[in-house]
């Protein structure tokens, strides 16, 4: 092992060694650089591996042969050994995205940077105050004169702020430093811990400074306007130095004092901690410039890493893995980050959309930014996890809210940011220039993080390699990108099948709740794929979006444990994202999906946290909990319910639904709606309706959902786009399954499962339906549509099944579900919730109607004329499932038997009595398969009978009819569609009122104006910063004295 | 105005943390157990009179180190910040420089050198030291550049100088953890009598590199500022 | 008048002055970008000739005209001054659902069309588009003097005179106006016609088309429309 | 307060000499003003520093006059203050020419010295 | 499969009955509403004359197939109650295909004539034949409210949702009707008939001459045929809904015809008095009173 001591002697003796050649060429001055750069990170490295494979010890360098604490002593244990590698191969990294940059400044740069990572690695290493100070010290200047890359008078002023704010920081660190010494005889760490200094107030106060220096060098809000400035002027390079190399570094140093430091003042770092993350990203929701933003996420990280320290009594055995992979993920995103801004060069994160023109550096950005938000497969997403988890542990709720709220308002500026990244236009923009040494460091960090986040997830032992299996193919097919999309489809459509192959047969026998919901994902899966082959070109960017969210749904269904189901639940929703945001204008409506899902998860975190504190990290275990069980139920219930967009969660389904791709939208609604459902089952299922708490939510929960039912499908009848008639249907869908399983009977529950296969079938018909009419017509706009059963009668007879099932009309199943949810309403008591679904369901009728009307019957307009029909790569999945409706509808008993004596286990009571395919309740009885048989005669015969009488009617066109002597003028004017009801919105038009969305627009523009007004304390002048710094200090002091 | 009385307010804030150090401050009757070893040990283990120079140069060598690297990247940095633009310094007005202070800087000098020079090499034994000497023959060089404010600093010689004393430094500390107890060890050399001028190890070389290293960085740095002012 | 002036239904010249605007051939852009020929004439109404429907057989017919006769859908429309006379049948006083006569409000359902007294050329074309929307076996009933011979406004510039000119009358009802008395009478008198199987306006119709149509042009200039309204 | 010492008066001087700088930094517009209040801060600390390793009626920890090997570790002040304050003088001195370098290079970019015209960068 | 037959063929003659009835009770109505405008009204026999002379128009034109459906859907909706329905209690001939569902299927298949209707108006392209759909839509999902909330009522009174039950639980003599012993349901439900039959102040849907008679401004000749026919089934057939539901159902053919006739009545007693509402007010209107009995009726059975 090659001594520590020799990472200063390279860095030093290099950088005296290239002073000597003041005119060296740059290019070796440099090389010599990157040598000795990569010489540190070799011997940082092999500690570390030393560390990791148990060869070595904690090992400590003497200096001038003397112990501590007679001289310096550099300490090399595992974590150090970790921090330093990730300095130096940050280095390492930097220097060479700096390449171009550095050589250009000439060799004094070269030396700074070196000499500047050398100080943090010491500052790191050093078990000695004072020389912690000394090499503190020399990074800060070092990084001062790095500033100086960029030489902007902005940079150059913010360089100064930073100075003098390192000053004065430097200072009060200096008199702790030399107060500690008074107290403690000694400057060594180790001795400093051991004396009791803190019993004197004298003691106390020193160790206080030290304390809120190292504090202070986190970049505390909101005592940190000094080092934003650097953030936003520097040279991304630096930045990310800055970010990366220097906040890890003092990151490690809090790490290190912490044991000098009263065990009560942990809270008090907690506390600081936890006001800057959730300050920091606060403000960050208001921030524009790209640099600077991630200046606000840096400081946000670092409170939350701080908080992590400060909370370590909690977190027990789990303290290091914690602190260590979400300082890993915002160590690999904030650098790749700012590197990226280096590269795009565009201040304005919403001229970030220049990107898209290389899908690589998109990827990249992608992988940071799910970094750091800590979301699967990536480290911090598993440290978040165990932090939660251990926070619950220790009974800490008010810091795992304080923690979620933080990282909630993280993602709203950084899915903000991707959403200006994929969608934003990059019209005008100029050409992205990208130079081969500033791609590497990226792409390297973007690999390290990924398989960090595998390393991580197999420390925790839960993520076995076969739940890496879909990622990895995922993956292979994200690097077949390049191939025309059918080619990709049909290894999506192999890879689903594969995945129904070796899955679907065993839930079979196991478990038929799973096995349903698997079903539908499988067999949606396989069906909207294939509607995918219509598309040509590459697709880019669906396959990979398209699987990951297929991957979660299939992970959703096979975890076992908590923390897989989490796992999957986040990939689902990252991938439905993606999903969702390729629409045209689906930007927003992505964003505000996005947000609303990461609320649900980080919901369902803390429940999950609470569950694992009372009964371990068992998914099935979920009943056992006795404690708190009312408050998880209902955080369960939430969470999930913002995926089944339950009434107050929905606002952002119907944008998102409706501006989705053709094939898009079916996925997104007949399917991973589901996962929704499949989440509220689990829950219900777990933990049960017995308790009081617990049915006194699920009463709410009935409420809840009749309500969603009503308004849902009210809104649907007045809406003027199709797809967005279809997604506020799918509310009001979601709604009635929700009012299904919340009544927790067994007839509930078989309505609910009637409900959700088929809604599954119905919505999937109509969305790919529909979708492909738009995408022939090339609008959404009912009411510019019209007469295409002309055109697309395969189209129309699909539509008016789907249409019949949805909207319960015998003999199609969705009768079905109706009979159960009155038998089921009337054995539960809820008479009224009951009355008001029914209600709901007869407003089905009206946005049914109107969707038939307005777009296949009534006139066909003139641009119409020759639109053909869909296209078969639609018809074939809708005919598919239109074969499956029928089917299920006429033999229903064969799907609901078979659950029937599934749920029997739950519900022992046993209400319905099945003889073949007659269901008989205490109520009354229904058989599906002869309805079916009769009203199928019947009609034949009186089509016989019309058909014999009117055999010789003349086909007239569509201008043929009765107009008071006149004839219609033109099609459009002939057309009755828009506004169709218009006299019932008069009526009872205000129950759709958009209250809620204005309620939650309301609270966003209550927290973008808080973030703006709070953020007017960064006046930009370098004195109030200082100030800020002083009264920091000042105030925490009385404070905690 | 507000925000005055708000940094009156805070700064009698910092005031009340303060006067707890000095509230009852005293000093201690001995010195504590380091300090004690130090000075017990210290002429025996260094071999330095100036019991400081021991724990600057040797006990705390890592420090001192840190320190020398800190001036370093000051004068490397404001070198390449202020990047002299030569051929402007015609435009330069300066005023004319006394007849008193000419001669008296060409007298004064050579002896503030050579004071410098005795400063660092004597840095063991008397108060002083490298850095002490280092800023003396640094001050000699503000010396000159005011008696003759358009004096051309050899800054390649002032390079060289500080490249070879700084190389050399770590040199010796990495021969330190070769041949000795440890990086910056001073007993690669013979401890030599106490007090006497070859003695204390590698002390006084050292010190000789700190002191030429110091100077040629403060140097550095004067220049660099005295000329930056030809910059427009 | 006479039969040589048969319009072709066909090869009429494209260019037509009396042409409304949104009759007229137009360029469309279809929703993938191909750009094609909209006739409204031709792609929005049918342009079938009507069809002589030959009765069936006779004892059947009889049964069948019986039922027609005593089940007389009246279309409400007013096409003259002598509609003010139509809605008093209706009221108790003269009562005419006793005789099977009900009002529909659209040519689809009704059976007979009543001529309310002079037609404008206006109201004529109105009168023929809706009489050709009726379904047969259909019969019209003209009130008026002004519906026989132009009445008093036999020079006007802007009635027509005769209206079986026009359109086959089965009943005229004279007077001017004739009151509902004589409008029952007319009603019974055209049951008469209808159950000794005369009542075959409708055939008649199609089978002189030519003749009607052209009568019906040469008043009507901007026809505007394919020749017969289905 | 009978036996104030010359620690006191140090440690006093220090003190209120940081603060006085911390008042200069903190109030002076002119970035050269803000850069002495810097340097009298530094002092002061610097002053505070030497007023630690004072030890009761000890003399200067030189082996000489006075002093000798026996019996140095009874009659000598803390080397070790007096070893750190020399450090800290010269990266306050680093410090300070930065500061100074900054403020040449800002007088250039935007001919003011006043830290209030450098507020581009906020929010 | 000879059971199913003979019940077809029993079914075919209920029909057949019904039908009739039908189109009689239809003429006494007209000839009551006559009557109260002093005229004497049609002859009784008028609907036959009108429906064989619909059935034998000579021409008749076709808008599409869903123009060909939108009747037989409607005509299978009204005849889809019916067989559906028990009509004579007690008497298995006369009991239909009751056993494949219940009052629920009935409550939903109402809903399928609807929809066939509303799509082949649709078909027809006419405007205002759409307004009219839309009217009646939007009319009927609040005529819903109060019924669904009287037979949740009788659900819990009966503890079944079978018509058979329901009736079988009123036999014995007049004091054991629903009337009778769930007044405020039927109360409900008998205001709610009013608007299932359109007949006025509900009868905006049909407006003859603003929207010329509706959904069916297009059908003539068989279609309208079918669609007269429908009307004469759908009537009775929702007339012995209500009969069963809340008048004790009916043992013969004689019990059967008053009581249906009564019930018809009921609503154009109601119509021959009253003006014609709005679209909204109607819809509102169910939302008040009837809702409010509604929702007594249920709370009385908690």
């Amino acid at each position: 092992m090659v001594g520590p001591i020799y990472i200063i002697a390279i860095a030093l003796g290099l950088a005296f060694l290239l002073g000597f050649f003041k005119k060296l060429n740059a290019n070796i001055a440099q090389t010599f650089m990157m040598a000795g750069v990569g010489a540190m990170s070799f011997i940082s490295v092999q500690w570390l591996f030393g560390h990791l494979a148990g060869m070595v010890t904690e090992t400590v360098t003497y200096t001038a042969g003397f112990k501590p604490p007679f001289s310096i002593s550099l300490q090399m244990g595992a974590m150090e050994a970790g921090v330093t590698s990730m300095i130096n191969i940050f280095g390492f990294l930097g220097g060479v995205y700096l390449w171009r940059k550095l050589k250009e400044m000439g060799l004094n740069a070269i030396i700074i940077y070196m000499v500047t990572l050398m100080g943090l690695n010491v500052i790191v290493l050093t078990r000695d105050l004072f020389n912690l100070f000394v090499f503190l010290e020399v990074s800060t200047i070092g990084i001062v004169g790095l500033i100086l890359l960029e030489r902007g008078v902005n940079t150059i002023s913010s360089g100064f702020k930073y100075l003098v704010a390192g000053g004065v920081i430097s200072s009060f660190m200096l008199i702790g430093t030399i107060m500690i010494y008074k107290y403690a005889g000694s400057l060594y760490i180790n001795d400093i811990i051991t004396s009791n200094i803190a019993a004197t107030k004298g003691g106390m106060v020193a160790l206080f400074l030290l304390l809120i220096a190292v504090i202070l060098e986190l970049k505390p809000f909101p005592a940190n306007g000094w080092a934003l400035d650097v953030y936003e002027s520097a040279n991304s390079g630096i930045s990310a130095f800055l970010s990366a190399g220097f906040a890890t570094a003092m990151l490690f140093v809090l790490y290190k004092l912490m044991p000098m430091f009263p065990i009560e003042w942990q809270a008090m770092v907690a506390v600081v901690g936890g006001i800057t993350f959730i300050g920091a990203n606060l403000l960050g929701i208001r921030q524009k410039n790209a640099q600077r933003l991630l200046g606000y996420s840096s400081a946000g990280q670092m409170g939350l890493l701080t908080a992590v320290i400060g909370l370590s009594s909690y977190l027990n055995e789990q303290f290091i893995f914690i602190l260590v992979t979400i300082l890993l993920g915002h160590y690999l995103a904030k650098a790749g980050l700012f590197w990226l801004a280096g590269i795009v060069k565009e201040k304005e994160i919403n001229s970030w959309s220049l990107l898209r023109r290389e899908p690589l550096l998109v990827v990249l950005f992608g992988v940071f930014i799910l970094t750091l938000l800590g979301m699967p497969p990536f480290p911090s997403f598993f440290g978040k996890w165990e932090l939660i988890m251990k926070l619950a542990a220790g009974g800490q709720t008010t810091w795992i809210l304080a923690i979620l709220i933080g990282s909630f308002l993280e993602a709203v500026y950084l899915f903000k940011w991707f959403g200006y990244v994929l969608k934003g236009e990059n019209e005008g923009l100029p050409v992205l220039q990208i130079k081969p040494e500033k791609i590497i460091s990226p792409v390297v960090f973007a690999t390290v993080s990924v398989m960090a986040g595998y390393y991580a997830g197999s420390l925790l032992g839960e993520t076995n390699f076969a739940f890496y299996i879909p990622l990895m193919f995922i993956a292979a097919i994200g690097l077949l990108e390049f191939l025309p999309a059918f080619v990709k489809n049909t290894f999506a459509i192999a890879g689903m099948g594969y995945l129904a192959y070796t899955t679907l047969p065993g839930l079979f026998e196991t478990d038929l709740l799973r096995f349903i919901f698997m079903g539908i994902f499988i067999l949606g899966g396989i069906l909207t794929l294939f509607a995918g082959y219509y598309y040509k070109g590459k697709r880019q960017g669906f396959y990979p979006s398209a699987l990951i969210m297929f991957a979660g749904l299939a992970g959703i269904i096979q975890a076992e444990t908590l923390l897989q189901f989490f796992f999957s639940w986040e990939l689902m929703t990252i991938g439905s994202y993606f999903l969702i945001i390729r629409g045209k204008r689906s930007m927003t409506h992505g964003f505000s999906y996005m947000l609303f899902s990461l609320a649900g998860a980080y919901a369902i975190l803390a429940a999950f946290g609470m569950v694992d504190a009372q009964v371990g990290n068992m998914l099935s275990a979920l009943g056992g909990v006795t404690s708190h069980a009312t408050l998880i139920f209902a955080l369960l219930a939430i969470g999930f319910m913002t995926k089944t967009a339950t009434l107050g969660l929905h606002i952002w389904l119907p944008g998102a639904h409706a501006e989705a791709e053709s094939d898009v939208s079916p996925m997104v609604s007949a399917i991973l709606l589901k996962a929704g459902v499949f989440g509220l089952l689990l829950t219900f299922f777990g933990m049960g309706a017995e308790s009081a708490g617990n049915s006194s939510i699920l009463y709410v929960l009935g409420w809840l959902g009749a309500i969603t039912a009503l308004v849902g499908n009210l809104a649907a009848s007045f809406q003027e786009d199709a797809k967005r008639l279809l997604a506020y249907s799918s509310i009001g869908q979601l709604g009635y399954i929700l009012f299904a399983y919340a009544m927790a009977t067994q007839l509930g529950w078989i309505g609910g499962f009637l409900y959700v296969i088929n809604h599954f079938a119905f919505k999937a018909i109509l969305f790919l339906t529909i979708g492909a009419v738009v995408l022939r017509v090339k609008t959404h706009n009912m009411y510019e549509m019209g007469g295409l059963i002309k055109r697309m009668p395969l189209a129309f007879i699909a539509a008016l099944i789907g249409i019949i099932a949805l909207s319960g009309v015998p003999p199609l199943s969705g009768f079905a579900g109706k009979w159960f949810f009155y038998n089921a309403v009337i054995l539960k008591g809820w008479y009224f919730q009951g009355a008001v679904v029914f209600f709901a369901g007869v407003i089905a009728f009206l946005y049914s109607y109107r969707i038939l009307q307005t777009v296949f019957l009534g006139q066909l307009k003139d641009e119409h004329r020759h639109v053909k029909e869909i296209p078969l790569t639609f018809l074939i999945p809708i005919y598919i499932l239109v074969i499956g409706i029928m089917i299920f509808s006429m033999y229903t008993h064969w799907v609901l038997e078979p659950i029937t004596q599934y749920l029997t286990a739950y519900f022992p009571s046993d209400p319905v009595h099945w003889d073949g395919a007659a269901a008989t309740t205490s109520l009354g009885y229904w058989n599906g398969t002869w309805v079916m048989y009769i009203i199928g005669i019947m009609f034949v015969l009186i089509l016989g009978w019309l058909l014999w009488l009117n055999a010789k009617a003349t086909k007239v066109k569509q201008f043929n009819m009765v107009f008071s002597g006149e004839r219609p003028f033109t099609p459009e004017t002939t057309h009755m569609a828009h506004n169709m009801y218009a006299g019932y919105n008069k009526a009872l038009g205000f129950i759709t009122a958009p209250g809620i969305t204005t309620f939650w627009n309301k609270v966003a523009e209550f927290v973008t104006d808080a973030a703006g007004f709070i953020r007017r304390i960064y006046t930009g002048n370098g004195q109030t910063y200082a100030f800020h710094i002083v009264a920091y200090i000042v105030i925490i002091y009385f404070m905690i004295f | 105005m507000v925000k005055n009385l708000y940094i009156i307010l805070v700064l009698v804030g910092l005031g009340f943390m303060f006067y707890t150090f000095a509230d009852g401050f005293e000093s201690a009757d001995k010195l504590n157990p380091v300090a004690e070893r130090y000075a017990k040990q210290g002429p025996d283990e260094v071999g330095a009179a100036n019991l400081v120079t021991a724990v600057v140069v040797t006990y705390r060598g890592l420090d001192t180190l840190g320190e020398v690297t800190i001036l370093f990247l000051s004068a490397a940095i404001v070198a390449f910040f202020l990047k002299v633009t030569y051929g402007e310094e015609e435009k330069r007005q300066t005023r004319s420089v006394s007849e008193i202070m000419q001669t008296a800087a060409r007298l004064l000098t050579p002896a503030v050198f050579l004071l410098g020079i005795y400063v660092f090499i004597n840095g063991h034994l008397t108060p002083g030291g490298g850095f002490q000497g280092g800023a003396i023959i640094a001050s000699g060089l503000v010396l000159m550049l005011l008696a003759k404010p358009n004096m051309k600093v050899s800054h390649t010689l002032i390079h060289v100088v500080e490249s070879i004393s700084g190389l050399a430094f770590v040199f010796i500390g990495v021969l330190g953890i070769l041949y000795a107890g440890g990086f910056l060890d001073n007993s690669l050399m013979g401890m030599g009598t106490l007090g006497s001028l070859l003695s204390a190890g590698v002390i006084p070389l050292i010190y000789i590199f700190v002191g030429l290293k110091v100077g040629a960085e403060l140097s550095n740095i004067v220049a660099h500022l005295q000329e930056s002012q030809n910059e427009a | 008048m006479s039969e040589e002036q048969n319009i072709n239904q066909n090869n009429e010249p494209k260019e037509d002055k009396f042409l409304a605007e949104e009759n007229k051939i137009r360029l469309v852009t279809g929703p993938d970008g191909k750009q094609f020929q909209v006739n409204p004439l031709d792609d929005y109404f049918c342009d079938k000739r009507p069809q002589v429907v030959a009765p069936k057989n006779k004892i059947i017919e009889k049964f069948l005209n019986w039922a027609r006769a005593e089940s007389l859908w009246v279309l409400g429309f007013g096409t003259g001054c002598g509609s003010i006379e139509i809605p008093p049948l209706l009221s108790p006083r003269f009562d005419a659902f006793r005789y099977g006569v009900q009002m529909r409000p659209t040519p689809r359902q009704s059976s007979v069309l009543i001529i309310s007294g002079y037609l404008a050329v206006k109201t004529l074309k109105r009168a023929i588009r809706t009489y050709e929307q009726m379904q047969s076996p259909k019969y019209v009933m003209a009130l008026g003097s002004c519906t026989i011979n132009g009445g008093m406004y036999y020079d006007s510039y802007n009635t027509i005179n005769r209206v079986d000119q026009y359109l086959p009358v089965d009943v005229y009802v004279a007077g001017c106006m004739p009151r509902p008395e004589a409008l029952l009478a007319g009603f019974v008198k055209l049951k008469e016609r209808i159950k000794a199987g005369n009542a075959e306006g409708a055939n008649e119709y199609a089978e002189k088309f030519d003749w009607y149509k052209a009568n019906q042009k040469k008043i009507i200039k901007n026809w505007n429309m394919p020749d017969y309204n289905w | 307060m009978e036996n104030i010492g010359l620690e006191n008066i140090a440690l006093f001087s220090g003190l209120i000499l940081s603060l006085v700088g911390l008042w200069g930094l903190l109030t002076q517009k002119n970035i050269i003003k803000m850069i002495v209040g810097f340097a009298l801060l530094d002092t002061g600390i610097h002053l505070i520093m030497i007023a630690v390793g004072y030890v009761k009626n000890s003399t200067a920890p030189i082996i000489g006059e006075g002093v000798t090997k026996a019996n140095a570790a009874d009659v000598i002040a803390d080397p070790i203050p007096q070893a750190l304050v020399l450090t800290a003088i010269v990266i306050g001195l680093g410090i300070t020419a930065l500061m100074l370098a900054y403020a040449v290079k800002m007088h250039q970019k935007k001919k003011s010295l006043d830290i209030n015209h450098y507020k581009d960068l906020k929010w | 499969m000879n059971d199913i037959i003979i019940k077809l063929l029993w079914t075919l003659l209920g029909l057949f009955i019904v039908l009739n009835w039908g189109m009689l009770m239809g003429a006494s109505m007209r000839k009551i509403v006559a009557r109260v405008a002093h005229r004497r009204g049609i002859p009784i026999y008028q609907p036959w004359l009108d429906l064989i002379k619909l059935y034998a128009k000579r021409t008749s034109i076709s808008h599409g197939v869903m123009f060909y459906l939108g009747p037989v859907f409607r005509l299978g909706g009204g005849v889809g109650i019916f067989l559906f329905l028990p009509l004579i209690y007690g008497s298995e001939y006369w009991s239909n295909f009751s056993w494949a569902g219940d009052l629920v299927l009935i409550l939903y298949f109402q809903f399928f004539g609807m929809l066939g209707m509303a799509l082949g108006a649709g078909e027809g392209g006419h405007p205002n034949s759409v307004i009219g759909i839309t009217r009646g839509l939007s009319q009927f999902t609040t005529v819903e409210i109060p019924l669904t909330l009287a037979v949740i009522s009788l659900a819990l009174q009966y503890n079944t949702l079978s018509i058979t039950e329901i009736v079988a639980a009123q036999q014995g003599g007049v004091q054991n009707w629903t009337l009778f012993t769930n007044p405020v349901a039927t109360v409900a439900g008998m205001l709610s008939l009013l608007g299932a039959l359109r007949h006025a102040p509900f009868n905006l849907v049909k407006a003859p001459n603003e929207v010329p008679i509706g959904p069916p401004t297009e059908y003539h000749s068989a279609f309208l045929g079918v669609l007269r026919t429908n009307g004469a089934v759908l009537h009775v057939v929702e007339a012995a809904l209500f009969m069963n539901l809340f008048f004790g159902g009916a043992t013969n053919w004689a019990e059967f015809i008053i009581k249906t006739f009564l019930i018809y009545f009921w609503s154009v007693f109601v119509g021959v008095v009253h003006p014609r509402f709005r679209i909204e007010q109607s819809v509102v209107w169910f939302l008040k009173i009837p809702l409010a009995i509604g929702v007594l009726a249920v709370i009385l059975y908690i």
